[in-house]
């Protein structure tokens, strides 16, 4: 293998790309984080036999005030480093692939990974206007996230391992969306799943955090289930899984609205409401909150939930080509994002309420992606990736804040519930402001990303009404939607900012700041909030008061820069269903609704913090059970509970049957019972053997007689 | 006249072979196999008339053996009277099963 | 050299090796012969002495190849089957006089008498095996049988021994008289004694067909009795446990051998145009032969009545060649009963390494720990074992699949699978032996010293197993020797396919 | 290193030395003493392990569909031969078997406390057989190494196994015994078969190989040789000899029989049931049948594994899904599925195995194989933690391992036939991890609540000697298996295509006995037997990677003309 992946590499250096975009250096993008996770992991486990060796002579390591040894310094350059020279490598790819109109995806094949008969796999990564953008999302935003948690992680034992996973998760996440086929997707499909499970249980001396990383990797499973399905008919149908071979010939090979092709968009929408926590199957993000919170920034919020939408949006075409599939996604985004977000409005965990608008928030991108508006569903996931990891680390700061403060007097309360908080902008004013930065990003309020990406996926949704009277209801959906969130998200900043302090006197004095290194990443991620939206703005948009009046640098530069890989999906759109309307269901043009759902996210966010702030709120231990509907939110629809009641524990007591009727009691019975019929039947024949002469004797004639009688007759 | 001794042959073979079922003294049983050899030796006889004069020597070697197989049969018996005090077959029954 | 018969004396060429043997047996039992109060002669010195008699007699059957016969009237024959089952029941008395001493010894009986018994014992089978006179086959039965009864109850002073000699002799002489009967109804039918007279006859379709078919069916259940098909084969576990192992050994082995090899030459001989009368006899007693003696002898617990059962079970693969009874059958018979001979009588010689003083020590428990204390010798009984469990890299395999291709040959396929699947059931009651030898850990107090084997028994083990393991690789020669020495015993080809299509 | 090859004459000699030089190496193991024998044992397999690797080089994927061929009479009576030879997918068998050999002797030199020379010479027995299983071109040959591996597995489970070894042992060689005595009723059908027309005896592949037989003997001699391979496999509902061989079993035994002796039934299944029987093969209600057994086996398996209270078991009852996989892949009856197949049993040989010495591992630490007993490992055993879980995702198929290629294709192949079937199956990559991650989870994570296990050590320098190279592999395999993919090709598309032309029609069978008289002369006559497929005949070498088993044309027209 050496010796062809290292010509594979050579070419990569010496090969010049059609189109006039030669990429740098792509395959090192992939291999830094990879590099990253070889010198971490060695680090780790050097580190975790060291604390074994401790553990075996009964002392435990104290990492916190002990001179911290290289095995936990070296990661905190090695970690965040290989992210950097990803990011800035990307960032170079990025810029070089801005000044040339590529039409075709440039690819770049390492070696044959499967290959037999018909099928051939390659080891291919593909480098386009998608992947590019995912790209320096997940670096991006990834790097952030690496120096926060430089900060969060410092003392814990596992730090090296934690570097180690998130590293791995980076390169798994980037070979997702730069493979040049389904299986080299699914390679990164599965290993970011794995690298979620293995940091969710991150600290897995915890039975429930241990647990919740498995929910999360089986309930992915079931969703890569899908997955797998999809490629089979996929190859059954095309001979190939290549995207360009595929996408290229699905609009000729394919019948529009066939069986085959609204199979295959089914099967991919179950892979996609898998990884990104859609309806039915998001029931693991809430749980997977178990893990460090930079994690649930980064792999739960930012990178890898969208997994899915970079799903939809790289098989635009075959979506285009299910009108079923399609509506599909949109449907079950509605109905996850509207779910999601009542649930959202009674949690107390912050990262709960956090957990339960990410899930929402994707089902918003499902909308997007679901009614052909792909740019705008990636154009939601980047400005969410901002501002929902701007959110993450913030209540990471709060939490890392909390946990001081109650570890210092012991007290045992949660960290992480809302109701012991409050008054904290006093002890952590940088957290507090750039957490409702995102907050108004996050509620869709004029100029804040969020405001721009989700406004523009409402309006598709709504000017999709034509098509089907299906899209006036999502249309309804998603502007409730967008209110609940408008209000869960204010509740939450309330609870934690704002009103008095309930951690208690001794605590409080512990409450502070967080350290730089995990500030300036939040300072970073909010202006991204604040400006991330600017991309996109729709012409008209720009043109309007939102836009001041086209002060704005650019406009539809993603819809623009998309355009190549999803024009075709377009034209297939606007032929068979017909272009989109250009007002809303009930009237009304882009700049008046937008108008409109700024003022009413704006309203709803003021209303809501009058309200909540005007509530008596006691802590946790002090606070009555929710009652009534509240119980039923708080308890997230009792969904775990029917899952575990119609699923889980049917299974488990079938594999339990199976085992103790089927397979000890029916067949190893019937193979024992062979046995011990047949020395029963032995036993009895024994019997015969009197050990009288005369019986013998007599058998014996009587055998003679059979044998007279038979010869004879 | 050779059907005659044929069936009368027959029926002391079959008389032999009923004493050695139901009796239990290991001599008495002994004598019944004697009698089953004899029943042959008659059938010789019967057919000797018939197909040569060889049939009357094959009775005496048949006589012979059943000779020998007397001076054998009765040492054994005599050999298992010592351990059991006894002839009767039906207390030889330590092997079995 | 050719024998014409015209002359009597050429019998006493052709019939050199029994005369040799019988000679010899005379010297053996005069040379065991001292007075009372002298201490008894070294059995292992007149093993061996009764070795050099089996050795002589083996040379003058491997001198008989090179003579030919070419009065087909005569009593005796020198045909390649005599002379293969010859070599079967010499190898068959070797190894049981090479083993021998470890029983004979331990319990002070006379060494002199027993091998004499078995060297004349051995001559009878040699009768049985070249004769084609049914009067001759009937005086050299009761010749082989009554040493047999003799062997038997040799122990005088076991209880056992006594009443299995009662039991063998009782039973046996009362199949003899269904033999002998037999023998009287096909002389009365056919007019002949001599087999290949009698297959003209029949042949010819002469004869009184009642007499004949009856007096067949009494031969069948004479052998029947002999080699112990079932439901004739009561008296084999009884007389085989009660039996001195050395003695139990040789009936096992080379009795079962004799009275096959006599069962085949008659119904092959005398009879081949009746195959379709007596081939459903032989598939039955067969079948039931198979089934219910591996059955039973899952259920024992004692070794010697188990490897009882598992020679009555042999017997039933045996019969299977002769419901095929096709030439490849016929070689079959021959190879397996050569093989047979082998692993049985090694089965016996480890057995009574294990049985101690008395014979007291036969249940499978016993052999508890024996792997650990004495693992040559162990090894050496899981090979007989495997082989007899008829084990693929050990001669065993070899004979089977020779009976197997012998059966599918005739489209036996019913048997076949009965045969195979008997097959899977004798695996339990052989590897049961296997397992409580090496992996039950010896009782308390149990020292491998304790396990006494004198050197000719380790000599016949040795050998033994290096035969079995020797045909089982490279079974090539012997097989295309007992191929040849059935040389038209088979029925031809075309008879099996007209009868079943 | 090919110059060194054949300089050497390696083609002529290594098959021959791969099956007598362990034999050969029982000698040097009895001599040796009993604390030495596992050294003597470990190298000696070793250096066998060095010698076949030279197997990958001389194996020409281009070459003709059978290489290494040697033939010499051995029975001649019966027309048996000592005839060797391998194609792609016996070598890459081979080479499991002899790469297995040294790690499972490594990995246990602490666990096997007594009888040591006897357990090594029954280890150097079995090798002898399983190489000469993967070897053979005879028939008869091969069933004689079938059987053969019995004996030693046997004795390896019934005395250094755990309580109930006995009843593990005997129902382990009862079990496969039936199966294949049955087999052994069938080869000598076809046997008599194949000479029907008056052809001499032989039990030599190549020409019992068309042997005509009916749909209806087809279909018999299918259940025989089914049955003896479904039971080896093991294929639900015959299955239940496996748990209990595989927990008592000590570490080694079941090292080897998950990685290599399950693998002796499916390599039955590609090399003889598919080829001799095609029209049963192909039969719609025979191949669904076989498929639903193996996507019952499937997810039936990963359930009862989900369920065990004993880690053995639940890894033994993951050989059961993974099996089922393989039949999935075989008797999809394409070329995916066949290739997926085959990778799936080299891959299951990797990472079972190496599941197998894990728990061993621990087995000698704790003395314990109950999942409850464990827990937290993790924190006193980093080491042997990851090596734990790369192996767990190794088995569950996560892409990037080799779990994963090979289930990948085997489901793929089977779609192309019977989606349905394939659907169901998929649900495994589901169970797999409904399974696999609680067990983890049971023994690495969760509070480390057991004094007993606060204390134990971690791997050893021996343990991850042996588990390195298994980690290697698992991860090699997954990222670039297209070395082993090339070289079965040939040997997968032979089977694959050869049932699909004969099975085409009902004249091809007819064709196919005329093409066999035809070729039965030259075979007899020809000093080089079986010259037709071993030699660069353009209409029958695989040089051009498909004429494998295919019936030359003008064959068929000579013989009708």
């Amino acid at each position: 293998m050496s010796e062809s992946t290292l010509s594979a590499v050579a070419a990569d250096v010496g090969q010049v790309a059609g189109g006039g975009f030669d990429p740098v250096l792509p395959g090192l993008i992939l291999l830094l984080p990879l590099l990253g996770f070889a010198v971490n992991g060695a680090l780790a486990l050097a580190s975790g036999s060291r604390s074994a060796t401790a553990l075996r002579e009964g002392r435990e390591e104290d990492h916190a005030s002990s001179a911290r040894p290289l095995t936990h310094t070296l990661p905190t350059w090695v970690g965040p480093g290989v992210m950097l020279a990803a990011f800035l490598l990307t960032a170079v790819n990025f810029v070089g692939m801005l000044g040339v109109e590529l039409a075709e995806p440039v690819i770049r094949t390492y070696w044959t990974w499967m290959a037999t008969g018909a099928l051939s796999v390659e080891a291919a990564i593909q480098l386009d206007q998608l992947s590019l953008i995912m790209m320096m999302v997940i670096t991006g935003v990834g790097f952030l996230i690496h120096v926060f948690s430089v900060g969060y992680m410092k003392e814990d034992p596992g730090y090296p391992r934690y570097f180690a996973y998130l590293n791995l998760f980076v390169f798994f996440m980037l070979t997702l969306v730069m493979g040049a086929n389904f299986p080299m997707m699914f390679v990164g499909w599965e290993g970011v799943g794995l690298c979620s499970y293995l940091l969710i249980g991150f600290w897995f001396r915890d039975r429930e955090k241990a647990n919740a990383g498995k929910k999360a990797f089986i309930v992915n499973r079931v969703g890569d289930f899908g997955l797998l399905v999809a490629m089979f008919i996929l190859f059954a149908v095309f001979g190939t899984l290549d995207y360009q071979a595929i996408f290229g010939a699905a609009p000729d090979t394919l019948v529009y609205g066939g069986a085959t092709v609204t199979a295959v968009t089914l099967f991919l929408l179950l892979g996609a409401a898998g990884k990104s926590a859609q309806v039915p199957l998001y029931v693991w993000l809430p749980d997977a909150m178990a893990g460090p919170t930079p994690v649930s920034a980064l792999i739960h919020a930012a990178t890898m939930v969208t997994a899915g939408v970079y799903l939809v949006a790289r098989s635009s075409v075959l979506f285009a080509m299910a009108p079923v599939g399609a509506a599909a996604v949109a449907t079950v985004g509605a109905i996850t994002a509207l779910f999601a977000a009542t649930i959202a409005l009674k949690q107390y965990d912050i990262k709960k309420v956090l957990a339960y608008s990410t899930v929402s928030q994707l089902g918003f991108m499902f909308m997007g992606v679901g009614v052909g508006a792909y740019a705008a569903g990636v154009f939601h996931l980047m400005t969410h990736a901002f501002f929902k990891a701007l959110l993450f680390l913030g209540a990471g700061a709060v939490i890392h804040s909390m946990h001081h403060a109650l570890h210092a007097t012991h007290k045992d309360w949660d960290a992480q519930d809302m109701r012991n908080m409050g008054g904290l902008r006093r002890f952590m004013p940088a957290t507090w402001i750039t957490m409702w930065v995102a907050t108004l990003a996050i509620a869709g309020i004029w100029p804040f990303a969020g405001f721009f990406s989700k406004d523009e996926i409402i309006w598709y949704v709504g000017t999709s009404a034509p098509a089907s009277v299906l899209y006036t209801v999502l249309w309804g959906m998603a502007i409730a939607t967008a209110l609940l969130t408008a209000f869960y998200m204010t509740r939450m900043m309330v609870m934690t900012f704002h009103g008095p302090n309930r951690t208690g006197g001794a605590e409080a004095k512990h409450l502070h700041e967080a350290p730089l290194n995990m500030t300036i990443p939040l300072g970073i991620l909010a202006v991204l909030s604040v400006f991330g939206g600017w991309i996109n703005v729709p012409g008209s948009v720009r043109d309007s008061f939102f836009g001041g009046f086209g002060l704005l640098p650019m406009s539809d530069w993603l819809d623009r820069w998309l355009e190549p890989l999803t024009a075709t999906a377009y034209q297939i759109r606007v032929d068979q269903l017909g272009a989109y309307a250009s007002t809303s269901p009930v009237g009304g043009g882009h700049v008046l609704w937008g108008a409109i759902a700024t003022g009413l996210a704006l309203a709803v966010v003021i209303i809501g913090a009058r309200v909540v702030g005007s509530r008596e709120i006691r802590p946790a231990v002090d606070s009555p059970e929710p009652t009534g509907f509240g119980k039923i939110l708080h308890d997230k629809w009792y969904v775990d509970e029917l899952y575990d009641r119609i699923l889980v524990r049917p299974i488990q007591s079938l594999s339990r049957a199976c085992w103790r009727w089927i397979d000890q009691v029916i067949i190893d019975g019937t193979v024992n019972a062979v046995g011990s019929m047949a020395r029963g039947f032995g036993w009895f024949g024994s019997l015969v053997q009197t050990g009288q002469l005369n019986t013998y004797a007599f058998i014996l004639t009587l055998g003679a007689l059979v044998v007279l009688g038979v010869l004879i007759l | 006249m050779l059907v005659e001794a044929l069936v009368l042959s027959a029926i002391l073979f079959v008389i032999g072979t009923l004493g050695v079922l139901v009796r239990r003294n290991a001599i008495i049983m002994f004598l019944c196999i004697e009698l089953q050899l004899n029943a042959v030796n008659l059938s010789f006889v019967a057919f000797s008339r018939y197909l040569g004069i060889e049939g009357q020597i094959y009775v005496f070697f048949v006589m012979t053996v059943a000779a020998a197989e007397a001076a054998v049969g009765l040492a054994i018996i005599i050999s298992i009277f010592r351990h059991y005090e006894s002839v009767n077959v039906e207390n030889f029954n330590l092997l079995k099963w | 050299m050719t024998l014409d018969f015209a002359s009597n004396a050429d019998y006493l060429w052709v019939l050199l090796p029994e005369i040799v043997l019988s000679v010899w047996a005379m010297v053996v039992l005069l040379a065991g012969v001292r007075r009372p109060d002298d201490p008894p002669v070294n059995p292992e010195v007149l093993g061996w002495l009764s070795l050099v008699g089996i050795a002589l007699a083996a040379g003058v059957n491997g001198w008989l190849y090179g003579v030919t016969s070419t009065n087909p009237a005569a009593m005796i024959t020198v045909d390649g089957f005599r002379l293969f089952s010859n070599w079967i029941f010499l190898l068959g008395a070797a190894l049981t006089i090479l083993i021998a001493p470890a029983y004979v010894a331990r319990q002070r009986l006379q060494a002199g008498e027993f091998y004499t018994l078995i060297l004349l014992a051995t001559v009878g089978m040699m009768f049985m095996g070249g004769t084609r006179n049914l009067i001759l086959l009937f005086l050299a039965l009761e010749t082989m049988s009554i040493a047999a009864y003799v062997l038997t109850a040799y122990n005088r002073r076991d209880r056992r021994s006594a009443e299995g000699g009662l039991k063998y002799f009782l039973l046996g002489s009362f199949s003899s008289g269904f033999l002998l009967y037999g023998i009287a109804l096909v002389w009365g039918a056919t007019g002949s004694v001599h087999l290949p007279e009698i297959g003209a006859t029949v042949e010819a379709g002469a004869g009184f067909t009642g007499l004949l078919l009856a007096g067949m069916a009494l031969l069948a259940i004479g052998f029947a009795f002999k080699v112990a098909a079932v439901p004739f084969h009561m008296w084999t576990p009884d007389v085989y446990e009660g039996a001195p192992s050395p003695a139990t050994a040789f009936m096992a082995a080379a009795v079962k051998a004799a009275s096959f090899v006599a069962f085949v030459r008659v119904f092959m001989e005398a009879f081949p145009a009746l195959y379709e009368s007596w081939y459903p006899i032989m598939w039955w007693l067969a079948a039931f032969t198979m089934v219910i003696a591996n059955v039973v002898a899952l259920s024992q617990s004692n070794v010697k009545r188990m490897l009882a059962y598992s020679s009555v079970a042999h017997g039933g693969y045996l019969l299977v060649a002769l419901a095929a009874a096709n030439q490849m059958a016929m070689a079959g018979l021959l190879f397996y009963l050569l093989v047979y001979t082998v692993m049985t009588v090694g089965a016996f010689g480890v057995l009574m390494v294990v049985a101690h003083h008395g014979e007291d020590r036969l249940q499978v428990e016993d052999y508890a720990g024996f792997g650990a204390m004495r693992p040559l010798l162990a090894v050496l009984f899981t090979i007989f074992l495997l082989s007899l469990a008829g084990f693929p890299g050990t001669a065993g395999f070899m004979a089977k699949i020779y009976l197997l291709q012998g059966a599918v040959d005739s489209q036996l396929w019913t048997l076949s699978i009965l045969l195979v699947l008997t097959t899977v059931v004798s695996y339990y009651y052989y590897l049961r032996v296997a397992w409580f030898m090496w992996m039950r850990p010896a009782p308390e107090g149990q020292v491998a010293a304790s396990f006494w084997a004198p050197l000719p028994l380790k000599v016949a083990l040795v050998a033994g197993a290096g035969i079995i393991l020797y045909l089982g690789i490279f079974p090539g020669g012997l097989l295309d020797e007992a191929m040849a020495s059935a040389e038209g015993l088979g029925l031809a080809r075309d008879v099996f396919l007209g009868l079943r299509p | 290193m090919s110059g060194l090859l054949q300089a050497s004459a390696y083609e002529s000699w290594i098959l021959h030395a791969l099956i007598w030089l362990p034999l050969l190496g029982i000698l040097g193991v009895l001599a040796s003493s009993e604390e030495r024998a596992k050294h003597f044992a470990f190298a000696w397999t070793s250096g066998l392990f060095v010698l076949s690797l030279g197997l990958l080089w001389a194996f020409d994927p281009a070459g003709p569909l059978f290489q290494f061929t040697s033939d010499a009479p051995w029975i001649e009576l019966w027309g048996v031969g000592y005839s060797l030879g391998i194609d792609g997918i016996s070598l890459f068998m081979i080479l499991l078997t002899t790469f297995i050999m040294p790690v499972a002797i490594l990995g246990a030199y602490r666990y096997i406390g007594e009888k040591r020379r006897a357990f090594y010479a029954l280890m150097l027995l079995l090798q002898t057989g399983i190489v000469g299983v993967f070897a053979s071109m005879d028939l008869f040959l091969f069933y004689i190494f079938f059987e053969l591996t019995l004996v030693p597995m046997y004795f390896i489970v019934g005395v250094w196994g755990g309580e109930r070894r006995v009843y593990a042992a005997v129902k382990f060689f009862l079990y496969t015994a039936l199966g294949s005595l049955l087999m052994l009723v069938g080869i000598l059908y076809l046997y008599i078969q194949a000479q029907a027309g008056g052809a001499p005896p032989s039990f030599h592949y190549l020409e019992l190989l068309g042997t005509p037989l009916t749909l209806g003997e087809q279909l018999w001699l299918f259940a025989a040789f089914a049955l003896a391979f479904a039971i080896k496999v093991p294929l639900f509902p015959f299955h239940t000899w496996l748990p209990d061989a595989h927990v008592e079993a000590p570490t080694p035994g079941s090292v080897v029989l998950a990685a290599v002796l399950l693998k002796l039934g499916a390599y039955g299944f590609i090399r003889f049931v598919l080829p001799f029987f095609p029209d049963a093969a192909t039969h719609p209600t025979v191949v669904m049948v076989m498929l639903v057994l193996g996507v019952v086996g499937i997810i039936y398996a990963a359930w009862v594994a989900a369920v065990q209270p004993d880690a053995k078991k639940l890894v033994a009852y993951t050989s059961v899904a993974h099996m089922g996989f393989v039949v999935l892949g075989i008797f999809a009856l394409t070329l995916n599925g066949l290739q997926g197949g085959l990778l799936v049993m080299i891959s299951h040989g990797i990472s079972t195995g190496a599941l197998f010495l894990l728990l061993g591992m621990l087995y000698e630490r704790r003395h314990t194989r109950l999942i409850e007993d464990f827990g937290g490992l993790a924190r006193v055993a980093p080491l042997l933690a990851t090596a734990f879980v790369i192996t767990a995702l190794a088995t569950i198929g996560v892409p990037g391992t080799s779990g994963f290629v090979g289930e990948f294709l085997a489901l793929l192949g089977t779609w192309e036939r019977h989606p349905i079937i394939a659907l169901v199956g998929t649900t495994g990559v589901i169970f797999a991890a409904y399974y696999m991650l609680p067990m983890v989870q049971k023994i690495l994570f969760n509070e480390l609540d057991r004094e007993e296990n606060r204390t134990m050590p971690d791997l050893s320098g021996r343990e991850i000697a042996v588990l390195a190279p298994l980690v290697a592999l698992m991860v090699l395999l997954g990222v670039f298996p297209t070395p082993v993919l090339d070289r079965m090709e040939p040997g997968a598309r032979a089977v694959v295509e050869y049932v699909e032309e004969t099975t085409r029609d009902g004249s091809l069978l007819e064709a196919a006995r005329l093409d066999r008289v035809d070729t039965q002369s030259r075979f007899v006559h020809d000093s080089g037997r079986h010259e037709l497929l071993i030699s660069p005949d353009p209409t029958w070498s695989l040089s051009d990677r498909s004429g494998a088993f295919r019936i030359p044309d003008d064959h068929i027209l000579r013989d009708e003309g």
